[in-house]
């Protein structure tokens, strides 16, 4: 632990680390939605799982541990475990290439511009911090338990809650009828 | 005065009775009918009491509840008017109606509706009576239209035939108008003078005869159309020859006796407010109206619209003397011409139910065998309507044309006689063609004399027809419209006083009597069809059409209102609802079909828009 | 403070609506039973009240207020005084009338009753409310069942028409209004929906003449569709046309008067100065290049006043309504129309702005609301009968309907405004009323009320009670026993109770009537003060 | 340069715009799904930067929250996506624009 945090709050280390990181969570993020390769929903799945693994690996450059844990069992370990079943379920074959349409196209980039440029004038706006305060919250994992479990009871049990109507949801939906 | 509750008696008990009918007896006739009788005779009763007690002249002449009040400027009174027009009229209503109450009982006996009959009759009592006792003008102006609305009923009382639906329709229409121009007057009177009560007004107009200022002929007219409506005067004339349609026992008791006389009566009460130039106005109304139906009556073959068009011709007038500023003459003839024309009609009701409800006269002849009480009585009402000496109508007339030759209009005074001879004329037309001559139909021949129940009612108006002009009863009227010299008394006096007072109108009038008599007799004792259209070819025929007014209405009044209602009803759809509420709907539809276009179904449309709004959020949250 | 009479009178409907959610639809005697006897109920209570009512006492009575919103200055307040007391006698005497009539339906009737109790409940409410929120809350109650209840047990082939027509006026109407009484609520800066406060802080700081003189039209127009003001009138008679005759009942009755309420209410007093100051202002004249119109027409735009506006428009909803009635050749349209003519003489008595005419004007109120929903009943009557209403097909109904003939002969007759029914003393005092204010008007309007009204009525009477009956009505059975025949009866009854002895009615009001007047005026009058001081000082000099 | 809070947030922002890309132009449902996690986590990626660059923890917590949300809201989508499938035999979004007028 010590020395794992040592090498990441080292200066120049961490920068390579992140960048490293980054450019794999973009191309990734990338070959999701679009894969010059394969248009196989499979391909896709298994590229966002590479996503949410190096996105994992940024959690922990920003001292996430806890989450970046939970981000590899949930999403990798659970919700791509449901997509694949899903696809594989129902036997989705590689999809036809269609017409492009101009229009979705046009809108697409249009729309994805717009938020774009938002986001640019937002952040080149605001001032940022640049440095990371030292290490004030050590103990990362212990101080988010209490604070789940003191300030934000009450949304955990919602949470809990919500989680278990899903889950009965899911059940009755996936019935074959619906009496 | 004493017994002052007997006023309030008088007028409700018809109410009473009618709304006891109404609600409860309806389906018991004889009981309906006795109810409405007693509450009519116990109202001739208390009237005799009432005068015996109180004189026809009381100290305190009225008597009043508040109806309506906000203040100062508008208080409304139900107040009862207790003076010698009001008593006398009392005494009309109540008397020749409950006889015509009486005779309705024989008359009306095989209708299965009687009950209903009687209600209305007793609304009508009470509405007529209400218009004689009322001390005010929205009181007036109150049963001003429940006897409208009376009659209205009583005329369509077999609605079932299209014609009695259609004269009742008209009789209330043409009333309405009359109406209309009376609340405006009594409007415009208020405005003014700023009090409804006729004693207050009289007062005011008495200290300030200009208080109407430049409005005063304008108010005057118009309290008068209320009057013309009414009274069936010119141009308003039209509807009661049409309100024949109802039972006879009603056009003797609203048609001639008492509703129509109620426009008469209120010129007479509202005296006070008219102008000179007002006067005119209404005399030489009254005297066209009585010129118009004198002449059209010549001309007519049904029984009863003869005696009705002879209503109007007596009604106009009535209407001329007091537009010659006889209020008496014109009260003394109102009062004998209930008496007579109410005898007129009951009998010929009577005739018409001996004839089995046949009313055509050339459809008669020779009933002076067979009904010859009902003769009698007719010839009776004929003698006092065509004005012989010594009989009631005489007397009346002859002090109207005095009134004219007094005032030294002569043009309305050579109407007057001329018209006294075309009464005779078609009076003993219709009495020669009726009880004279060949029996000209079956029916004729089968004629019977009616029941008792009914020619009573005829003989003790036949009494009071005959000697109606001798009682005293102009002297009466005095007591409200007091004139200069002296009063002759006594019997003899009074039978002689018409030649004493003025000699050309008594002669004049019983010279056009025979002549009138002559001249019918002449052409009309043995005749078995009208000989008259062919002498006189097309003026008879617009005689018979009675000079084409109605066509005339219906062309420019009813086309008129109709036409202004066929246009306004083309703007409200077309106009109002087509292009104002088509246009906004239209614009709506439009706009939505357009939108609509954005609804593909597509989720990624509908993200993409999502997208597009929220990024214009955003712009305008983080604009600054 | 103990509950006050009103809140049960509004309450007993509501409570049974919220009884028959629970009651299951096949009892439909025991639906029937409750919602006759809660509205029972609320008219006896209605009755009470009216009685122990003291007339020109100071304020209101039987008032009860509960501070809800403090922020906003929203509270339940309700309370009688003479302006509203015999609406409120009125509503519910026609809400007992109209849920009696609700025998004639036949299908998802629980439904029809919830919707018809809530209504009633909304509507008294409304008129009971002083609290400018729960007003116009309890309006809006009270106005979307009656949609629902056109739309869905309207009849005709132009029932989907005439319900949107009718949603989209009277919506479009409700917001005018909205938008106004926010504004004032705004402007008046009281910070209180209570309306004898924002009435009262009006008093002491009146709002700028140009700010009441943009209020007051939004209030007028938007009151005014509500109350079919020409020309915004067409959704009446058609709205009438087809809804089931205990909708139309407490519609055209009780619901309509909403509006000409809200004016009298709050509009008057609030808005004086809009009332008296000419509309245009003179510097109107300069932005606008008016000169070449002739000198008079300048001169009358200059003196265009709101209440000579409100006059002329009553005009259209006299004469030009009256003609259009007289061309229908559907009972129902005849009926429904003549309804908006009667509205106009309500307007010219407020236009009047006179003790007498406001007082006439709250009389037609209440009568023409007995009126209405008679007509609308009897109509409904003969429809349930016949299944049309086409006066082409009927004809002489009195001998087969002697009793509903007799109470149509009735109306028709009060309808025209003859004595003895209480519209006959509310049309000719607000013609006492107005003859002062505008004489040519009152003129028009007397033709209006007379003849043409004479002229429709009668020939409605003549073509559907009069004449020989066609074969094929000839199996018509009459409203034979008490349950039937009470609404028609306790309806004349009321018109005739009223019609006889108007000052049960004007006593009350008068007092309050009055005041409003004195407010209205009053500024006027505080200037001629002014005037004559000067000119005493003057003379004095 | 040194990594600041602004790299990480530019990474966020690239990715969400990634995803954005792929919900509006990718007409498989499931990777129009997919395309939706890659927003999610783009916005998990900015809390957990802001968190630690403004030292409270409480971004991580909702970041926790979202993560649970998430994988509830994944289970039920696909559930749909599974239930429509069965209905339509398809999960193009193409074929499934019924819902117009």
């Amino acid at each position: 632990m010590e020395q794992i945090n040592n090498l990441i709050s080292g200066g120049a280390v961490t920068d390579l680390l992140f960048y490293v990181f980054a450019a794999l969570t973009l191309l990734c993020g990338l070959l999701v939605i679009a894969n010059p390769f394969s248009r196989n929903p499979v391909t896709s799945a298994m590229f966002l799982v590479l996503t949410i693994i190096s996105m994992s690996g940024l959690f922990l450059l920003l001292h996430a541990f806890f989450l970046a844990a939970v981000q590899i069992l949930v999403y990798a370990g659970a919700v791509i475990v449901l997509f694949i079943f899903v696809i594989m379920l129902l036997d989705l074959k590689e999809e036809q290439r269609r017409r492009i349409r101009f229009f979705g196209l046009f809108a697409g980039l249009l729309s994805v511009g717009i938020v774009f440029s938002i986001f640019i004038k937002c952040l080149s706006s605001a001032k940022l911090a640049t440095e990371a305060p030292a290490n004030a919250h050590d103990g990362e994992t212990y101080a988010l338990g209490k604070l789940l479990f003191t300030n934000y009871t009450l949304p955990f049990e919602i949470v809990s809650v919500l989680l278990l109507v899903a889950m009965i949801g899911v059940i009755l939906l996936s019935k074959k009828k619906l009496e | 005065m004493k017994y002052e509750i007997l006023p309030w008696l008088i007028l409700f008990l018809p109410l009473l009775s009618a709304a006891v009918i109404t609600l409860f007896t309806l389906r018991c006739k004889t009981t309906s009918s006795l109810i409405s009788i007693g509450a009519i005779v116990a109202g001739f009763v208390m009237t005799v009491v009432f005068i015996n007690a109180n004189g026809f002249h009381p100290a305190v002449s009225e008597t009043m509840t508040n109806w309506l009040n906000f203040g100062g400027p508008l208080q409304i009174d139900f107040g009862l008017k207790l003076d010698a027009l009001s008593l006398m009229m009392l005494l009309i209503v109540t008397g020749v109606g409950g006889a015509i109450h009486i005779y309705s009982y024989g008359y009306m006996d095989e209708d299965p509706s009687k009950a209903r009959f009687f209600a209305f009759l007793s609304l009508f009592t009470f509405s007529m009576l209400g218009i004689v006792l009322a001390n005010n003008f929205v009181m007036m102006f109150i049963f001003w239209e429940l006897v409208g609305v009376s009659s209205y009923l009583l005329i369509g009382f077999w609605y079932e035939k299209p014609s009695a639906g259609d004269a009742a329709k008209k009789a209330f229409i043409t009333n309405r108008l009359g109406d209309f121009g009376f609340l405006a007057g009594i409007l415009m009177v208020w405005g003014l003078l700023g009090s409804l009560n006729f004693g207050v007004l009289k007062g005011a107009m008495e200290t300030n005869p200009a208080a109407l200022g430049c409005c005063a002929t304008i108010a005057g007219l118009l309290v008068f159309c209320g009057a013309v409506g009414k009274s069936a005067q010119f141009p308003l004339h039209v509807w009661l020859p049409d309100a024949m349609e109802g039972p006879t026992p009603v056009s003797a008791l609203i048609h001639a006796a008492t509703m129509v006389a109620a426009g008469v009566y209120m010129l007479c009460r509202t005296l006070f407010l008219y102008t000179p130039d007002a006067l005119h106005v209404i005399a030489y109304i009254g005297g066209f109206t009585a010129l118009l139906a004198a002449l059209i009556a010549v001309q007519q073959n049904d029984i009863k619209r003869i005696i009705a068009y002879s209503t109007l011709s007596q009604l106009g007038y009535m209407v001329m003397a007091v537009g010659l500023a006889g209020p008496t003459p014109a009260m003394f003839h109102l009062t004998t011409h209930a008496f007579f024309k109410a005898l007129l009609f009951l009998s010929a009701g009577s005739v018409i139910l001996g004839m089995h409800h046949e009313q055509d006269i050339w459809q008669m002849g020779n009933l002076r065998k067979k009904m010859p009480i009902t003769f009698v009585t007719f010839l009776i009402g004929a003698l006092a309507l065509s004005g012989l000496w010594p009989l009631s109508g005489f007397f009346s007339k002859d002090s109207i044309l005095g009134q004219a030759y007094g005032q030294h209009n002569y043009l309305l005074f050579i109407i007057g006689v001329f018209i006294a001879g075309l009464t005779t004329f078609y009076t003993f037309r219709l009495f020669f063609v009726v009880f004279f001559g060949q029996e000209k139909s079956k029916a004729a021949s089968h004629a019977h004399e009616s029941s008792l129940v009914i020619t009573l009612p005829l003989i003790v108006l036949a009494v009071f027809s005959a000697i109606g002009g001798l009682i005293g009863i102009e002297g009466i009227y005095h007591y409200n419209f007091p004139i200069e010299g002296e009063q002759s008394a006594g019997f003899i006096a009074a039978l002689f006083e018409p030649f004493k007072a003025s000699p050309v109108a008594a002669l004049l009038g019983l010279l056009a009597f025979a002549i009138g008599l002559v001249a019918a007799w002449a052409l009309y004792a043995k005749a078995a069809t009208d000989p008259l259209p062919a002498k006189l070819g097309g003026m008879a025929t617009a005689m018979k059409n009675k000079f084409y007014f109605d066509e005339l209405y219906e062309a420019t009044f009813i086309r008129a209102h109709d036409g202004i209602a066929a246009v306004v009803n083309w703007i409200d759809q077309w106009i109002l609802e087509g292009c104002g509420i088509g246009l906004v709907r239209g614009g709506t539809n439009l706009s939505g079909r357009m939108l609509r276009h954005l609804q593909t179904g597509n989720l990624q449309t509908y993200a993409f828009l999502f997208v597009l709004g929220v990024s214009l959020v955003l712009y305008f949250v983080l604009r600054k | 403070m103990t509950t006050s009479i009103l809140t049960y009178i509004a309450g007993w409907p509501i409570i049974a609506a919220l009884v028959l959610l629970v009651v299951p639809r096949n009892y439909r005697v025991i639906i029937r039973a409750i919602a006759v006897l809660a509205t029972l109920i609320s008219a006896v209570l209605a009755v009470k009240m009216f009685c122990q009512f003291v007339p020109g006492a100071n304020g209101f009575q039987f008032e009860q207020q509960i501070p809800w919103v403090d922020s906003l200055g929203i509270s339940y307040h309700v309370g009688v005084d003479g302006l509203n007391v015999g609406l409120i006698l009125m509503g519910a005497i026609v809400a007992f009338a109209a849920t009696l009539c609700s025998f004639e339906i036949q299908t998802r009737e629980k439904e029809f009753y919830i919707l018809l109790l809530v209504m009633s409940g909304g509507i008294l409410g409304a008129f009971a409310s002083l609290d400018l929120f729960f007003f116009y809350f309890l309006h809006e109650l009270a106005l979307i069942p009656t949609f629902i209840m056109i739309g869905v047990w309207g009849r005709g082939e132009k029932k989907n028409y005439a319900t949107f027509q009718i949603t989209l006026y009277l919506s479009l109407g409700a917001l005018i209004a909205l938008v106004g009484l926010i504004a004032l609520y705004v402007a008046s800066g009281a910070n209180t929906f209570d309306i004898p406060k924002i009435i009262e802080h009006a008093k002491t700081n009146p709002l700028a003449t140009n700010v009441q003189n943009f209020i007051f039209p939004l209030l007028l127009f938007g009151f005014g569709i509500l109350v079919s003001l020409w020309p915004f009138h067409s959704w009446a008679p058609l709205g009438y046309g087809v809804a089931p005759s205990p909708t139309a009942m407490l519609h055209a009755g009780v619901l309509k008067k909403f509006g000409l309420y809200g004016l009298i209410r709050i509009a008057l007093p609030v808005l004086p100065a809009a009332l008296t100051t000419p509309i245009l202002s003179p510097s109107f004249f300069n932005h606008f290049p008016f000169g070449w119109l002739p000198a008079f027409t300048q001169h009358w735009l200059l003196n265009l006043t709101w209440p000579y506006v409100l006059a002329l428009l009553c005009v259209g909803n006299i004469l030009y309504v009256g003609w259009v009635a007289m061309r229908q050749r559907d009972l129902n349209m005849l009926i429904g129309n003549s309804s908006v003519a009667h509205m106009g003489f309500i307007f010219l008595g407020i236009a009047s702005l006179s003790l007498i005419g406001i007082s006439g004007a709250i009389l037609i109120m209440v009568a023409h609301g007995f009126l209405a929903a008679l007509t609308f009943a009897l109509s409904g009557y003969i429809y349930k009968q016949t299944g049309s209403l086409e006066m082409s097909e009927l004809g002489g109904l009195c001998r087969k309907l002697p009793f509903i003939g007799t109470a149509l002969l009735m109306a028709a007759m009060a309808g025209c405004g003859l004595p003895g029914f209480a519209n006959f003393a509310g049309e000719v005092t607000v013609f006492f009323g107005a003859w002062k204010v505008f004489p040519a008007i009152t003129f028009i309007a007397l033709w209006g009320a007379l003849v043409i009204g004479g002229i429709y009525m009668t020939r409605a009477i003549r073509n559907v009670l009069h004449g020989p009956l066609p074969e094929k009505w000839n199996t018509m059975a009459d409203a034979s026993h008490v349950w039937r025949k009470l609404p028609y009866a306790l309806l004349l009854a009321s018109l005739l109770v009223f019609g006889f002895w108007p000052r049960l009615l004007t006593d009350k009001i008068n007092p309050d009537a009055d005041k409003i007047v004195e407010r209205v005026t009053a500024p006027a009058k505080a200037m001629d003060k002014v005037l004559v001081q000067a000119d005493n000082s003057g003379v004095r000099n | 340069m040194h990594v600041g809070l602004q790299h990480y947030l530019a990474v966020s922002m690239i990715l969400f715009c990634l995803g954005l890309l792929g919900v509006i132009l990718r007409r498989n449902l499931l990777v129009i799904y997919m395309s939706l996690e890659l927003m999610l986590n783009a916005a998990n990626l900015a809390l957990v930067s802001f968190s630690r660059f403004n030292d409270k923890l409480d971004g991580q917590v909702l970041v926790f929250f979202i993560i649970t949300v998430a994988a509830a809201e994944v289970a039920v989508g696909l559930a749909l996506i599974v239930a429509l499938f069965r209905k339509r035999q398809s999960a193009h979004v193409e074929d499934l624009t019924s819902m117009k007028l």
